[in-house]
């Protein structure tokens, strides 16, 4: 039987699947991603940004990384682009705009 | 069944008939019998008549029915007799034992026929007198005791009093009563 | 201890990216914010109801969070979070485990004011030590935007759509906090997504760490059921707040507290105007609409005013 | 060695779980399993038992605390009847499909309506394809036995299903009978600890409950809780046996009384099997070659070893207490028909439909059952094969 989240999938037989559809780590969803479902993005410039960290826990998707007080680049695997963080930032260092795929 | 003996109580709820029939089970299942009490049941409350039977043997009993033909009947609540039919089915070879002060001669009119033995005792007079309140159960425990000769009532009023004191431990001060009620009840028993 | 902002995003994220969350859903913001309030080293048990949220962040074998989970209905998170704190009890007094768990329920408006509220009342009143966040978007979305008793009056929902003949729904919400304020617990609070998020951790991070049940209501924006552009959800919010449309109280031991009062209180259709469910109310020949739902939080806001002793 | 009491089908459950000290209990009463979550109020009073007693405000919320705490890891029993049972349906759904092996004491009553509080089986028997393992009980005895292996048949890993340990309203619940009860050592010892591999709170990693399952994965996860209950037939028989080694009393799948040569036979679930044993030694003593087959467990349903044990009789009624308005017969029935369907010769098979809402059957009732299945053999099988009993009718009956 798998035991992890990563070794299960549509191809898997039933005797593979944990029981009752048990999972047994946190975070697998991170396998998901759900980037793919984003059309507009946001784009974050560094040398705007005060780390005020306003944008962070606005986001759904926890794509706004923070170590140690200051954020880092968006988690794009993740980001569906709604926006938020845009509306939020009161410095105008993070843009929205359509992304070219 | 090797000597079943089959009981029919009669009672209104919350008057204890089916506390007495449970405790015939008790007494009966002490002296090394195979017994089963059960109460009938419906929605009913308080006042309402309410049925209750035993079966006592000296082998399991696995049938797990009603009982149609009694053995013996016991009526915890004379005011039964007016409206329910309470020697139906009753064995002619067996006996009623009723609560009333009346004699048994007085109440047979009100059997609709029934030719068999009937008893009397005045629970009310011997529970108010040993027990300084109305709990007819007692009383009516031991006339059906001596009535239907399933127990040796010697034997059982000892272990009646083995489980009264259990029952009572935390007020010992009525078990001397109790037991009065039991044995001027298995003495007054009128048939 | 003060609120630092920047010391709690920093925490490990424990309701994590990948969840199928529709974009800049309030649901999120619920779990992320509900999860850092949580003492780092505390372990925690989700029990979650049939929602939006639950379909989204435990689709087999994906599970965005990263505590133990347990969905078990629609109807009964409460009572599922009854159980598994019940469970730990035992535990702990027979010496099988030593962490500290903490508990957390969690449904929206359908699974806490509707189909859950029996769950719900009882387990409140039967004093389990666990907290039940409610992230209210006012209908039931999961389905597909049905009206339910924490829809506004004059909403439109799928079941109560505005048309010729109708203005939307008929009835005013359900006050849901002040019927959990009535259990008398020894929590209860109001909040929603504004600025640093200070408000709302402090009151996660209170009901977390009161002994005994806690009840949390969060107004969390549902851009599709509201009918707004994702980015507005700050906005909107805010617009709820200075509106008074949703105040920020909490009742603590009985006692309430108003957490925030406007400077100047805006009137009510600068929150309404907002969102499409309100469209209709704005519609030549539709403004007693307005005037009502005016009137209405009106009541409500001198009411809370009076309770909070202002 | 056994300890000789008398006390009733509900005290005997209680007196199990006492016993057995189970880790959590949700307790909400009806009639007539009323007196299950009472008693053990009183040994939790009393400090008999350290459970988490939890007095829920529905049967709904009693499953679902029962859910949260087995998969928190823990041993979470409940008692009900009925309309509360009915109330559970969801969850009881919900608990076997999260293969979480709760305990169920059911007291069988008729499911409303009109509204009844006697026995018959429709609660239980409206709860079949739940997932869930049903055990049957003839009397308190058994409904005690059956509560000691519940929770090692139901824990057994391959097999992680709840289970519902039954007993008919009143008639057993209720009635005082005598009882061999064990040593609260000796059952302790013989249910044993219950630690899951995986749980909700105190393992290394956490444990995830109850996703969302799409299509490319509902139906594996279907497969094998089918297999489970497959399992469950292997434990159920190996829990018996390691039963029997213990205490001394022997249970199986269903119980074959005076079967070896019978020509007819009944096959019935619950309390009548003794009132049927009784008429069936009246009957042999008349030199009628009658018997029984009393169903202990109905799901896993045992149909080849059932088809086995009926294969040399000529007639068979199965009798159910519990009305599946299928208009062609009880659920008991449609199961036993189809076990047998496989059976090179069969039997005739007839419904007998009876006790609903404790109507009440006697020695008499079966007796007049074996009549009819004598008539049967005679006649070749003709004649209605879904009957009612025991009901005033205006019009000609077969019974």
């Amino acid at each position: 039987m798998a035991k992890c989240a990563k070794d299960i999938n549509e191809q898997s037989p039933w005797q593979e699947l944990t029981p009752g559809g048990e999972i047994y780590e946190g975070g697998t969803a991170r396998m998901t991603i759900t980037g793919e479902w984003r059309a507009n993005i946001p784009v974050w410039d560094p040398q705007k940004c005060k780390q005020c960290l306003l944008c962070a826990p606005f986001c759904p998707d926890a794509s706004i990384p923070v170590t140690d007080g200051r954020r880092g680049e968006f988690d794009f695997d993740h980001c569906k682009g709604c926006g938020i963080c845009w509306k939020v930032c009161p410095f105008g260092a993070i843009d929205f705009v359509k992304e070219e795929k | 069944m090797k000597n079943m003996v089959e009981i029919r109580w009669h009672g209104r709820g919350g008057q204890g008939a089916k506390t007495a029939c449970l405790l015939l089970a008790d007494a009966a299942f002490a002296s090394g019998k195979y017994v089963q009490g059960f109460p009938e049941y419906g929605p009913e409350r308080m006042g309402a008549p309410i049925t209750a039977y035993n079966r006592i043997s000296d082998e399991r009993c696995t049938i797990h029915s009603n009982i149609y033909n009694p053995d013996y009947v016991v009526v915890v609540d004379e005011t039964l007799l007016q409206s329910v039919d309470v020697t139906h089915g009753l064995n002619p070879e067996g006996a009623i034992v009723i609560n009333t002060h009346k004699s048994p001669d007085e109440v047979r009119p009100l059997l609709r026929g029934y030719e068999g033995r009937v008893y009397t005792l005045d629970a009310r007079a011997i529970s108010e007198r040993t027990l300084g309140k109305y709990f007819p159960n007692t009383p009516m425990l031991a006339a059906i005791v001596k009535v239907s000769g399933v127990l040796d009532p010697w034997r059982f009023v000892s272990d009646m009093e083995t489980s009264f004191k259990h029952k009572f431990a935390t007020k010992p001060q009525v078990i001397a009563g109790n037991m009065e009620c039991l044995t001027q009840s298995l003495k007054e028993v009128r048939g | 201890m003060a609120y630092n902002h920047k010391v709690e995003l920093s925490k490990p994220e424990r309701f994590v990216g990948g969840h199928r969350l529709c974009a800049g859903c309030g649901a999120g913001l619920v779990c992320r914010g509900m999860m850092r309030a949580l003492d780092e080293g505390d372990k925690a048990v989700i029990c979650n109801a049939t929602s939006c949220l639950e379909v989204s962040s435990f689709l087999y074998p994906f599970t965005a969070w990263e505590d133990s989970y347990i969905h078990s209905a629609f109807e009964n998170a409460a009572a599922t979070c009854g159980g598994v704190e019940a469970a730990y009890n035992v535990m702990k007094r027979r010496g099988k485990i030593d962490d500290t768990y903490k508990f957390l329920a969690i449904g929206g408006d359908g699974g806490t004011y509707d189909i859950g509220f029996q769950s719900l009342s009882g387990a409140m009143e039967r004093g389990h030590d666990m907290v039940y966040f409610c992230y209210d978007n006012e209908a039931y979305m999961n389905t597909g935007i049905q009206r339910s008793s924490s829809t506004p009056r004059f909403a439109s929902a799928t079941t109560t759509p505005s048309g010729s003949c109708s203005v939307g729904k008929k009835q005013n919400k359900k006050d849901l906090t002040e019927i959990m304020a009535a259990h008398n617990i020894p929590y209860v609070a109001q909040t929603t997504f504004l600025g640093n998020f200070k408000d709302f951790h402090e009151k996660a991070h209170r009901a977390i760490y009161t002994e005994g049940p806690a009840f949390v209501n969060v107004m969390s924006p549902c851009p599709r059921g509201w009918q707004y552009p994702t980015e507005m959800l700050p906005e909107i919010c805010k617009m709820a707040v200075e509106t008074c449309v949703w105040p920020l109280y909490e009742i603590i031991d009985g006692e309430w507290h108003l957490n925030y009062m406007p400077k100047k209180k805006l009137p009510v259709e600068e929150f309404m105007k907002l969102q499409g469910r309100f469209k209709h109310c704005f519609k030549p020949g539709n403004e007693w609409t307005i005037e009502a739902a005016q009137q209405y939080v009106d009541e409500k806001w001198e009411k809370l005013l009076a309770r909070c002793g202002k | 060695m056994s300890i000789r009491e008398r006390i009733s089908g509900n005290e005997a459950v209680a007196y199990a779980m006492r016993q057995i000290n189970p880790d959590v209990f949700a307790a909400f009463p009806i009639t007539p399993s009323t007196e299950i979550p009472q008693y053990f109020a009183q040994y939790v009073a009393n400090g008999q038992v350290d459970t988490e007693y939890v007095t829920v405000e529905s049967e709904h919320s009693s499953m679902s605390t029962c859910i949260g705490a087995e998969a928190a890891g823990c041993r979470a029993v409940t008692a009900t009847s009925s309309c509360g049972l009915a109330f559970m349906y969801e969850l009881l759904y919900v608990a076997s499909s999260s293969r979480l092996p709760i305990t169920l004491a059911c007291v069988n009553r008729a499911l409303t309506g009109p509204i009844n509080i006697n026995n018959d089986h429709s609660d239980s028997m409206g709860a079949r394809d739940a997932g869930w393992i049903q055990l049957y009980a003839e009397n308190n005895q058994e409904a005690y036995d059956n509560y000691l292996q519940a929770m090692r048949i139901a824990e057994t890993p391959d097999v992680r299903l709840p289970i519902m340990v039954c007993q008919d309203g009143f008639i057993t619940s209720h009635a005082v009978e005598n009882i061999e009860l064990e040593e609260d050592e000796a059952v302790r010892k013989f249910v044993g600890e219950y630690n899951p591999e995986h749980a909700l709170i105190g393992r290394e990693t956490p444990l995830a409950v109850g996703p969302y399952d799409v299509s490319p994965y509902y139906m594996e996860h279907k497969v094998q809780q089918a297999e489970a209950m497959k399992n469950a037939k292997k434990a159920i028989l190996d829990v018996a046996a390691d039963f029997e080694k213990t205490f001394g009393r022997k249970y199986g799948f269903f119980e074959e009384y005076r079967m070896e040569d019978a020509e007819v036979a009944i096959v019935l679930i619950g309390s009548t099997a003794g009132t049927a044993k009784a008429c069936i030694d009246q009957l042999r003593a008349a030199g009628r070659k009658v018997g029984l087959i009393k169903l202990r467990v109905f799901r896993p349903f045992p149909g080849e070893e059932l088809a086995a044990a009926l294969s040399h009789v000529k007639a068979v009624a199965v009798m159910d207490k519990s009305e599946g308005f299928s208009a062609c017969g009880g659920p008991v029935y449609a199961e036993t028909c189809a076990a047998c369907y496989a059976l090179e010769e069969r039997p005739v098979m007839v419904n007998i439909v009876y006790g609903l809402g404790g109507r009440d059957v006697a020695t008499g009732d079966i007796a007049r059952v074996f009549d009819h299945l004598f008539l049967l053999v005679n006649n070749g099988g003709k004649g209605p094969k879904y009957i009612h009993m025991g009901q005033r009718s205006s019009a000609p009956e077969v019974f």
